[in-house]
């Protein structure tokens, strides 16, 4: 059970006031608010032992690779990774997903296949498509049906001995959508191919078992999961991880280095070169620790209450469409009002002091799918509540007669 | 001809009227509706201005060495701050426009649709407007 | 002129104890301590405008990207840059140099020639190492003499139409030599060279005007800039940034995406992929700004006279052999005494709570160069004392007794 | 032949004598400066345990049924620790080996050099004597 006036007091930027009015913050999706105790973890690291980690004697050096050690087994436990060095800490997903399409220009060939959904996340695409051009693979897009749904029949007929590579978001960040990555990795696996998840937007709200579903690269944001900006984590299976080359040079990931020749490090510092987010890396671990205290389960079970109130309330009102209507839904929802423009609904209520996103979400992809040029999309959290939804619907409700 | 302060003091006395941002806006948005309408073969990807959110038409023409724009967006409020500064800038002498600063939009608290971090493509209107004024410039006496 | 006891009271680590005595923290280059007013901006950050940047319509997204967009024009102002979008954030300066070299690899041929110097730092070798394993052009290594003074006729002699490239250190971080970049600047702008230089060392304590240099790229590192941990800053002359190909695909670098072409946005966007480390971004700014307040010639002036004094005080120990003896140096000072392992020294210190650097130093060619296997390194910064340095001293001299 | 517990129960009995670090790091120096040489031929490439800041060097046989091992470091700090693990581990069962465990390093205040952060190679090096240990466990009776 959430107890949510104790929460709320973790969050004390849910007092700040916008144009007057008490924040609420619905763009949880886009960036989470961050608790105290990460904010505290911060400061923390910097008041009593900042300090460049790993290679250094003295106490300082020894206590903060402690710490930024430890917080790479937090995450590991999190995740049930098999070893701590399967988790590398990067600068976001947008790095993870980077670091291993820029690898796999030495595994690929032409006539190999890279398949994606077709409700990705621009720094799910472009990658890929980067890829693609270097190695001469092509890239195949699984197709969703007018629900946000995948198709998985498709997914059966696409993926063949040529498709080397599957990704898919396991939710997406503009609909919401759930995917069914179980059956996804189980159809890849049968056809020997390697699947990559972007779990940008799944890690805060659902409980990642990484050995137990069999995932292969598994990348996620520290600033989506509670955790610091600029931070963030890619999984990987150690046999996988072997097989890329490193992704940058530097120190750290190498072993030794002459002019002539360089050896590299082994995991997870092969991955890991320069001077890493030492204060974020530590602080993601105290997120990660913060959002299981409150537990997975009781994330889920509320936030899915405010989806389903929210949906219904939003519902009522008149011309307004919901994009994004899978069964299995994240605590987002994706809508329009008629024509008018998102932009004009996202002013309005940001002078009411409600934060929510508007535009193509870095989707367009879907936003092309749907013949719309963005939406208006809220997303919750844990720390939202019932009550700021009724404010942001009455508030909806005025926009719209205002822009109407 | 009014000159350019001129009207820029006028808004800024209407909007002076107004108790509250709700009053503002609902005028930009009765602005916005009544812009006067941008020939649709002006309409085209050559005038477009991606702001990334919302996005921004702009034409203009030289007459009787005046430059006479005409402008659109796909938002309403986006189009409503159009009005304010078509207003402004539209039908003057090209020197003048380039003189002319926007501080009246920060005045009349609208300040932040004005914002180089705002993705509504307004900011960059109005440097389009500056750059077809100069480029008339050199075709006026 | 310093106010020391006014500045040390802005690093509070600087009163922790370890092992019982107070830190003593001579550990600078590798990480330099971080004042209390860029431990709030980033608190402060959080706790109330936190915020995913750009593209955001709603009040919190605003205040954050005119923070992060400030902090790059105080940045473009530190260095004097042209352009703002010279400026582009990354997560530091191994970052910056591997976004520069990966850029190259489509600009360069086999055949072609990149210079390094003899003192780089690992991170200022392995990529260009990795770019001519891709590329099939050639690495050659500008000499320097057993002062660790770089050999300038050498440079003149090595630096030929083939030259594409030639990649310096501003200050050595092994050595604390500071290196006589406009000469290198000039001779390789004669053959039509590129320039990078790596600041790493050098942006702490050297005020460097990029267009008065007319330096080509220039990269450095929050952490080693009184900033925090993650972020740094890669500036490019515009006409330059814009030969490169973006390094990493996602969100923000892009202009529109399609699964058929994507389009990349303009600078500094296109090399920003993904949501970056905002917080630090911001805190790296005030950093910077925390740094002119002191004034960069107050702080040279007075960590000069820390490094005069220790040298000196340091040679009067019987054994002891300084490495990098340039007559122009920033205040670091790595030593051995007699045949005594680096790491012992290093240990006996930290029980003194005495922080120094022991090993390699992510610079295993220089320590080839001298044959040792390590050494001991200090490194000195303006809230630094020569009452530290005494203690020092006299540490050392006890850790030799215990050792000799 | 000292059964491991009680040897481990001396080292820590020993350190309990001394006041301070200063103390215990000087008889540790001392250890290192005594610690019995290993052949030269055995330290070599194939024996090192590379720890970034110090090297380690192990060599292992057996001998009537029991491990001898020998080792050494370029530093001498490092030395010390080693001379103390040698002492508890060589000459012993392997089967004894595999089930001792180096807890005494942590009681006698030298657990920081065991820290599998610390750049010194030791933890690898008791890795590696255990490796030994399980390699010659199947050639005893
Ligand atoms: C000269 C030099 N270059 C590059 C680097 C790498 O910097 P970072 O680890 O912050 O990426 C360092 C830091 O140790 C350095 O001293
Ligand atoms: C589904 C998805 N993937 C990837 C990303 C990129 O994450 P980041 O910007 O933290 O690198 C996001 C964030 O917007 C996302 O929602």
């Amino acid at each position: 059970m959430i107890d949510i006036n104790k929460i709320r007091k973790d969050f004390p930027i849910l007092n700040r006031k916008i144009n007057g009015n008490r924040l609420i913050y619905f763009d949880n999706a886009a960036t989470s608010q961050t608790p105290s105790v990460v904010v505290e973890e911060i400061a923390n690291y910097y008041y009593n032992y900042n300090s460049n980690i790993h290679r250094g004697v003295h106490s300082l050096s020894q206590e903060a690779t402690e710490a930024y050690e430890k917080s790479r087994k937090i995450i590991q436990s999190n995740f049930n990774a098999k070893y701590n060095h399967e988790i590398i800490f990067t600068s976001g997903s947008t790095h993870g997903i980077n670091l291993v399409a820029s690898g796999y220009a030495h595994l690929l060939k032409k006539g190999d296949e890279i398949i994606l959904s077709a409700m990705e996340h621009h720094s799910n695409i472009v990658p890929w498509q980067m890829l693609c051009e270097k190695t001469g693979a092509k890239l195949k897009v699984a197709p969703m049906n007018s629900d946000g749904v995948l198709i998985m029949e498709e997914y059966n007929k696409m993926c063949n001995k040529n498709t080397k590579l599957v990704v898919i978001s396991h939710v997406s960040n503009a609909l919401g959508t759930i995917n069914p990555i179980k059956s996804i990795l189980s159809i890849a696996h049968s056809n020997n191919a390697v699947v990559l998840i972007d779990g940008a937007q799944a890690a805060p709200h659902i409980k990642i078992d990484v050995q137990d579903l069999d995932i292969d690269f598994y990348v996620v944001s520290g600033h989506k999961l509670m955790g610091p900006t600029g931070v963030g984590v890619l999984y990987g299976k150690e046999k996988l991880l072997k097989l890329l080359p490193p992704y940058q040079g530097g120190g750290e990931m190498i072993d030794q280095v002459t002019f002539e020749k360089t050896t590299y490090a082994g995991l997870p510092h092969k991955f890991e070169a320069g001077t890493p987010n030492i204060a974020g890396g530590i602080a993601m671990g105290k997120a990660v620790e913060y959002i299981n205290e409150i537990g997975y389960e009781a994330i889920a079970q509320y936030e899915n209450t405010l989806l389903r109130y929210a949906t219904s309330e939003l519902l009522k009102i008149e011309g307004l469409k919901i994009y994004g209507e899978s069964e299995n839904k994240t605590a987002v929802i994706s809508f329009n009002i008629k024509s008018i423009h998102p932009y004009d609904i996202g002013t309005i209520l940001d002078k009411l002091g409600i934060a929510v996103r508007t535009g193509h979400h870095c989707a367009q992809p879907i936003m092309d799918f749907f013949e719309i040029p963005g939406t208006i999309r809220v997303s919750f959290s844990f720390y939202n509540t019932k009550e700021e939804i009724d404010f942001m619907v009455n508030s909806i409700k005025r926009a719209k007669s205002m822009l109407g | 001809m009014k000159k350019i302060e001129i009207i820029q003091k006028e808004i800024i006395d209407e909007f002076n009227l107004f108790d509250d941002w709700m009053q503002r806006y609902e005028y930009m948005i009765d602005l916005g509706k009544s812009i006067p309408t941008i020939d649709p073969k002006n309409k085209n990807d050559k005038n477009i201005i991606n702001g990334c959110q919302s996005k921004v038409w702009v034409h203009a023409e030289l007459k009787e060495n005046k430059v006479l724009y005409t402008a659109d967006s796909d938002a309403i409020i986006t189009k409503g701050i159009i009005a304010l500064l078509l207003r402004v800038f539209s039908n003057q002498h090209p020197r003048d426009i380039l003189l002319a600063d926007t501080s009246f939009i920060d005045k009349i608290g609208l300040k932040e649709h004005l914002s180089p971090t705002r993705a509504n493509g307004l900011l960059s209107m109005v440097k389009q407007l500056k750059m077809y004024a100069v480029a008339y410039q050199t075709q006026v006496k």
